[in-house]
């Protein structure tokens, strides 16, 4: 009797529980977060806040609207490379996943994802339609990799009640520096008018956050950081004055310390600091929190690219896109799949509207975008971001060795003509080690 | 077909399919791991034979050895406080009464949470914003203090809460060797008037030394393989500053794909486990009789 | 043929021989008792015929069907193991319902048999209990009531009354007695304990050193033992063994110098005993006592009184060493360390020569 | 010792643990029942009302939680009641009956105990990968299968029980499967309760596996699940939300641990420390 109920329960068990469904499955993957609780029935894309929200709303309307195709949504923890990694080595890859445009040449020079020319035609999407900014971010050796879904930028989100009252607003405009020293000069002032620091800043748990500040800098002067696809350059006079400047900042304690990303983003709502250099995602959220009656932050939100401090003006900028793992899929699948991609393209400016720049260059010129708050103020990233060399892999692995060299720096932990070094080789061991 | 016979297929009948298992999931897995940790593989296939040079690199990543330091720290931060503080539970409940056992139940209880649900939890007890010993702090007019962000207090913050979690286990092995020992040797202490520092001096604790190492063994296997709190509490940071060998093993093999070398650090790691293992084992029955 | 007939078994364990061609016969219906000391092989024996061991080699028939080769459920042999092996989480019904399920017997029948057995062996009332709640007493019947509901060709039981406190052993000796004339199969009881052997079987096996020693009625194993050890392992307390050479002979009778000096003209027919051969002289204590005023006998020294009320055995050392046993009605009145002088009934003793064979004496005209 | 009235310096001692014990999970409990955005505002605010079932109305209504739960319900209940099977019936074998190559093949298993999950988990991955097994349950639930610590205990469990219950059971004409069966198997029950427990805590607990082997999210165990939705980048608010989740996927193995709490004891007093 016993024995019977187990061997029931075991074939129940092999033979899984899923009901039969003839439908073509799509398995999409993303990060960006869980908000099934707020969002989880919702289908109204124009109402949805939040790249969470955003995206949440559009797979649920795309659900609604194509009751023929089943979707599987997988949320994995942010950046979610590792899983990836391991469903592609455990050969069961989702069918489309969102990545960053600066992770796609590893992905692609392994022959891990496919080119997506085909489905993007099955789509009806014309390459012709990306701007530059997101075109060069999914091209690999001329093969188009991903549909590219935005340009992601770092920018000043400034307190511009704060930078009045350190004497830093001139015609209801904040001032920004133009050179290290007047940064250095701006932050002591700011420090000693508010007792407030200057810059909030993610300094743990967040490699990337200095990367990019370092990227964007040796980007303005034009210096070589991969001089080839297995080399970095990071021991240079240009890398030492940047992050000498950085550590400087936190010496001074002109900087919020020991937050990471969470902690820092919830500092500049409560206003306990004047400018945080982050991307353009938190741009909505924090528009959304300046609109608030009783919020710190009310009516005293400005936002503004990088600053020129050394060289010309320019960013590191990356974006986001929709990729697809190398795996053997059925037509209807695939069918399905460029009909997933033709919606999200039909609604790339709802995704604008979370700060990021659109993909599709007639969304950018769209007076619907341009409408948008502070869209005018960031739209130069679209003229000065600039991107590694597409030939450079292991961008994350890469960063997040400079980043804990950096963190270390910057905090004092090291000299930092030491950090840069190690840096430098550190990187250039993990390159010697790809196969 | 002799009954001789007859009972030899039995035998194999009855361990066959544990034996099959065994060496599907775990013996060709073990088998593997060696051949790949002498290659330079990646995670999707790509071989090449490389000999030792994996584990050549291993002893001079200046990553693993600060993996290696963190982990090693972790368990000595762990292992000892956590067998003291068993103990002295065990001791005190070990009796009968409804309060002994309401704690018990209290002790135990957090031993049956995930640890997913053990760092979500205390992730928010230290968190410095909002965190409830921030909470308790503000109140009482201080700072909050960074545990998961300071180099210095990343560390004994996984410990605090890795003891936390991990507590019911040792005192439940602990309170079962203490029901081992026959009562009639305390009647008997009692008898010869020793007093109860020498009791537990002179036979409780000789009489649990089993159980006591037993302790210890698990719990410095399952500390040196520290991983969950690691990756969910702080991701190894900051600045590596909590990376475990896990952790790395984690990070080198899905993040860098570099699969022989993972799996050479995990030999390694392996390796070590097994050698502290018997190590403890000799130490602590070195002087005892062979058991009959 | 019928009954069980065991031919030059053998076993042993690694290069340790247990058994050396033991063959033996059993009468259906017979009691016998394997009677030896612990090593002797007889519980291996046993469990050779029940089939929990596979003998070297050998055969084992039971009435006319040949069973070494058979399991031990399918050889229509029933056991009582000496801890009973009660299951523990069956009712008292179900241990006994056990093996007739396995046999296939129908439904109805089990209860019938049960009912029956229940009712013999007095515990219908304890059916629905568990092991665990019975008396050691209760146990046992539980036990031999498994057994007997099987009505096996063959009931083996082992070491039955080892577990029993003093008072329960004596109550269950007569139930095993009762027993043997309520079942059609013969009875083999493994036992180290002579008395029970004694009292209970028709007759006895006497096992020892891989071998059986003596096979005989309760009467003949202790009045005419067929070797040394026999002699004295059989009989409470045990024959005394006097070292003695054979003095010569008279009216074809041996006579024995003991090593003292004394000699005693036995009732052994001389036959190849010639003098001075070396033998040691057997005497039961019934044939020794103390002697009386002015009687000539052996000079000897009490060691230890065993009084046990209307008889008292004098434990005493002769000159020379020699350890031996007199028995004296009554409480008596010698205490440890008298010496005493004591008469030899001497026509009842045993001669053993140095290998161990016996001579006993010709019964009196 | 037993029974000796506590110091009451050693009671505020024990008191004061419970409480540390005790605090964090309070202090979910109370967060789990406040609005997200209350706790947005300031997370203080959960030790006064107002309190809501707000978090726990969203997981059952919208979110995948439902299917984690059941999925960790299935790949635990599979990993207990197969390690069940396989150790009982190696245990049996390596305790009662005779084969070749028995005691070497004991030690074999013996020599399980000493290998760390980190030595074949890589391999163990790419073997899974090439046998197609990922992301199913039997997937999940294999890798717990190859315990040896099962068999080990099983096997000193069976060697405990008196082989006269075996020779009893095989002259009442048992085969060798009914003696285990109904002879033997149902003794070693209070074994079956611990390593039962334990075995289901193990699975339930599993972090590292689920995380790399199970590739979708319908198929996430409760603990991956979790992870996933905690760890999401810049995540400030559903705080409330993720406390429910964390309460409610503690809710079974609380209530599991609560009814076998007297069998682990007990049992483990009796076997697992020799």
């Amino acid at each position: 009797m016993i024995g019977r109920a187990l061997a029931f329960g075991f074939a129940g068990l092999l033979a899984g529980c899923a009901p039969a469904d003839d439908r073509p499955e799509i398995v999409v993957q993303r990060f960006f977060g869980e908000c099934g609780a707020a969002y989880g029935e919702s289908t109204d894309v124009a109402a949805a806040d939040t790249e969470c929200g955003i995206l949440t709303t559009l797979i649920n309307r795309f659900e609604a609207e194509n009751p023929d195709i089943r979707v599987k949504v997988n949320v994995v923890a942010w950046p979610g490379y590792p899983q990836l990694a391991a469903q592609i080595a455990a050969g069961d890859p989702p069918d489309l996943v969102t990545m960053h445009q600066s992770v796609i040449s590893d992905y692609a020079g392994a022959g891990l994802i496919e080119p997506v020319e085909p489905l993007l035609a099955a789509a009806r999407i014309d390459p012709a339609a990306f701007t530059p900014a997101a075109r060069a971010g999914v091209e690999k050796e001329g093969r188009l990799y991903a549909m590219p879904w935005d340009t992601i930028g770092r920018l000043w989100h400034i307190n511009t009640a704060l930078m009045a009252e350190a004497g830093l607003m001139r015609g209801g405009k904040p001032v920004l520096p133009n050179s290290p020293e007047e940064l250095l000069a701006h932050a002591r002032q700011f420090r000693e008018r508010t007792s407030k620091p200057y810059l909030i800043q993610a300094q743990v748990s967040a490699p990337d956050f200095h990367v990019a500040l370092l990227y964007t800098y040796l980007l303005a002067q034009d210096a070589v950081i991969f001089p080839d696809a297995r080399h970095i350059r990071l021991d240079t006079p240009q890398a030492r004055a940047i992050v000498t400047v950085l550590r400087q900042l936190n010496a001074e304690g002109l900087t919020t310390l020991n937050q990471d990303f969470p902690a820092a983003t919830a500092a500049f709502i409560q206003g306990e600091g004047g400018i945080f250099p982050v991307g353009t995602w938190m741009l909505g959220p924090y528009d959304a929190e300046a609109a608030r009656s009783n919020s710190p932050l009310h009516g005293n939100y400005a936002v503004a690219p990088f600053p020129r401090l050394w060289g010309e003006e320019a960013s590191f900028v990356d974006g986001h896109a929709w990729i697809v793992p190398a795996a053997r899929r059925s037509p209807a699948e695939r069918a399905a799949m460029a009909r997933f991609l033709g919606f999200l393209a039909k609604y790339n400016y709802d995704w604008s509207r979370t700060g990021q720049l659109p993909a599709f260059a007639q969304v950018v010129e769209s007076p619907a975008f341009r409408a948008l708050p502070h869209r005018a103020d960031i739209a130069a990233l679209a003229r000065t971001g600039k991107q590694l060399p597409g030939y450079v892999e292991r961008q994350s692995a890469v960063q997040g060795l400079i980043g804990e060299e950096l963190e270390a720096a910057i905090t004092g932990a090291k000299p930092v003509d030491t950090a840069l070094k190690d840096a430098e080789r550190r990187v250039n061991r993990l390159y010697a080690q790809m196969m | 077909m002799t009954a001789a016979l007859r009972d030899r297929l039995a035998g194999y009948a009855f361990v066959g399919p544990f034996l099959l298992v065994y060496a599907a999931v775990l013996i060709v897995p073990l088998v593997m791991g060696i051949v790949i940790s002498l290659h330079r593989a990646d995670l999707f296939g790509r071989r090449e034979w490389i000999g030792l040079d994996n584990y050549a690199q291993a002893l001079g990543d200046p990553v693993l050895h600060q993996a290696f330091g963190n982990t090693v720290l972790l368990a000595v931060l762990i292992v000892p406080p956590l067998t003291v503080i068993a103990l002295l539970l065990a001791l005190a409940l070990n009796r009968p009464g409804k309060f002994a056992a309401v704690l018990r139940g209290v002790f135990f209880s957090s031993l049956v949470l995930s640890v997913t649900i053990v760092t979500l939890i205390w992730r928010f007890i230290l968190t410095p914003d909002a965190g409830l010993i921030a909470e308790g702090l503000e109140a009482a007019g201080r700072a909050p203090i960074p545990f998961l962000s300071d180099p210095d207090l990343v560390i004994p913050a996984i410990a605090v809460t890795t003891l936390w979690w991990s507590l019911g286990f040792p005192v439940m092995l602990i309170l079962a060797g203490l029901q081992q020992v026959p009562g009639d040797i305390y009647e008997a202490a009692a008898l010869d008037g020793a007093g109860r520092w020498t009791v537990l001096r002179r036979i409780t604790l000789p009489a649990i030394r089993r159980t006591l190492l037993l302790v210890v063994m698990l719990q410095t296997a399952a500390q040196l393989q520290l991983f969950g709190q690691a990756q969910l509490l702080t991701g190894g940071g900051p600045g590596g500053a909590s990376r475990t060998i896990v952790l790395y093993i984690f990070e080198v093999s899905f993040g860098r794909w570099e699969l022989g070398y993972a799996t050479a650090i995990a030999e390694l790691l392996f390796g070590m486990i097994i050698a502290l293992t018997l190590l403890q084992y000799w130490l602590v029955t070195r002087h005892e009789e062979p058991r009959a | 043929m019928s009954g069980l007939e065991l031919i030059d078994v053998s076993k042993s364990y690694g290069a340790t021989p247990v058994l050396e061609r033991v063959s033996l016969s059993v009468l259906p219906r017979e009691f016998i008792a394997f009677l030896g000391p612990s090593g002797s092989g007889k519980s291996t024996l046993l469990r050779i015929i029940a089939g929990l061991e596979t003998a070297d080699s050998g055969e084992v028939w039971l009435d006319g069907e040949r069973i070494d080769t058979r399991s031990p459920g399918a050889r229509g042999i029933a056991m009582v193991f000496q801890h009973y092996a009660l299951y523990p989480h069956m009712t008292v019904r179900e241990n006994m319902a056990f093996g007739l399920r396995n046999a296939g017997v129908a439904r109805d029948e089990i209860t019938r048999r049960i009912a029956q057995a229940a009712d013999i062996l007095e515990i219908a009332e304890q059916l629905d209990k568990k092991p665990g709640q019975m008396s050691g007493g209760q146990r046992q019947r539980v036990a031999i009531g498994r057994a007997i509901i099987k009505q096996p060709r063959l009931f083996l039981l082992d070491e039955p009354l080892s577990n029993l406190d003093a008072a329960l052993r004596g109550r269950t000796r007569v139930e095993l007695a009762q027993l043997r004339t309520r079942v059609d199969a013969a009875l083999i009881m493994v036992t180290h304990d002579q008395a029970e052997a004694m009292t209970l079987a028709d007759r006895i096996v006497i096992l020892d050193d891989c071998c059986i020693q003596q096979v005989g009625t309760p009467a003949e194993v202790y009045a005419r033992p067929a070797n040394a050890f026999v002699a004295r392992f059989v009989g409470s307390p045990p024959m005394a063994m006097l070292p003695a050479t054979i003095a010569g002979e008279e009216a074809g009778r041996v006579c024995v110098r003991l090593a003292e000096g004394t000699v005693l003209a036995t009732a052994v027919p001389a036959g190849e005993l010639v003098a001075g051969t070396e033998v040691e002289v057997g005497l039961r204590p019934e044939h020794v006592r103390l002697a009386a005023p002015g009687e000539a006998g052996l000079a000897a020294q009490v060691e230890l009184v065993e009084r046990l009320g209307d008889r008292t055995f004098l434990y005493a050392k002769l000159e020379g060493g020699a350890e031996i046993i007199a028995l004296e009605p009554g409480f008596g009145t010698v205490r440890p360390g008298d010496a005493v002088t004591l008469a030899i009934d001497a026509p009842c003793a045993h001669v053993f020569t140095a290998s161990g064979a016996a001579h006993h004496p010709e019964p009196r005209a | 010792m037993k029974g000796a009235r506590l110091h009451p310096l050693v009671v505020m001692a024990l008191l004061l643990g419970a409480g540390v014990m005790l605090a964090p999970m309070v202090w979910t409990l109370l967060l789990s029942f406040k609005s997200n955005a209350a706790l947005m505002a300031d997370s203080g605010a959960a030790f006064s009302g107002p309190y809501t079932l707000e978090n726990y109305a969203a997981i059952l209504k919208g979110s995948l939680t439902l299917q984690w739960l059941a999925n960790s319900l299935i790949v635990a209940t599979g990993a207990t009641v197969g390690v069940l099977v396989l150790s009982s019936l190696a245990g049996y074998g390596f305790a009662r009956l005779e084969f070749p190559f028995r005691r070497t093949l004991f030690v074999i298993v013996l020599l399980g105990l000493a290998v760390p999950e980190q030595a074949v988990i890589l391999p163990r991955h790419q073997l899974f990968a090439m046998l197609g097994l990922h992301n199913s349950y039997p997937g999940l639930i294999l890798p717990s299968l190859t315990g040896s610590f099962g068999v080990f205990f099983m096997t000193q469990y069976f060697r405990a029980i008196p082989k006269e219950l075996d020779e009893a059971a095989l002259l009442d004409g048992a085969s060798r499967f009914t003696l285990f069966w109904k002879v033997l198997l149902p003794l070693t029950f209070p074994a079956q309760a611990t390593l039962g427990v334990f075995t289901f805590l193990a699975a339930w607990n599993d972090y590292w596996w689920p995380l790399i082997s199970a590739t979708t999210s319908d198929r996430f165990t409760l603990t991956v699940g979790l992870a996933s939705a905690q760890m999401n980048y810049a995540q400030t608010s559903g705080l409330g939300f993720l406390m429910a989740q964390a309460v409610f996927a503690s809710i079974p193995i609380l209530v599991v641990y609560i009814a076998f709490q007297k069998q682990i004891v007990r049992a483990m007093a009796g076997t697992a420390v020799r």
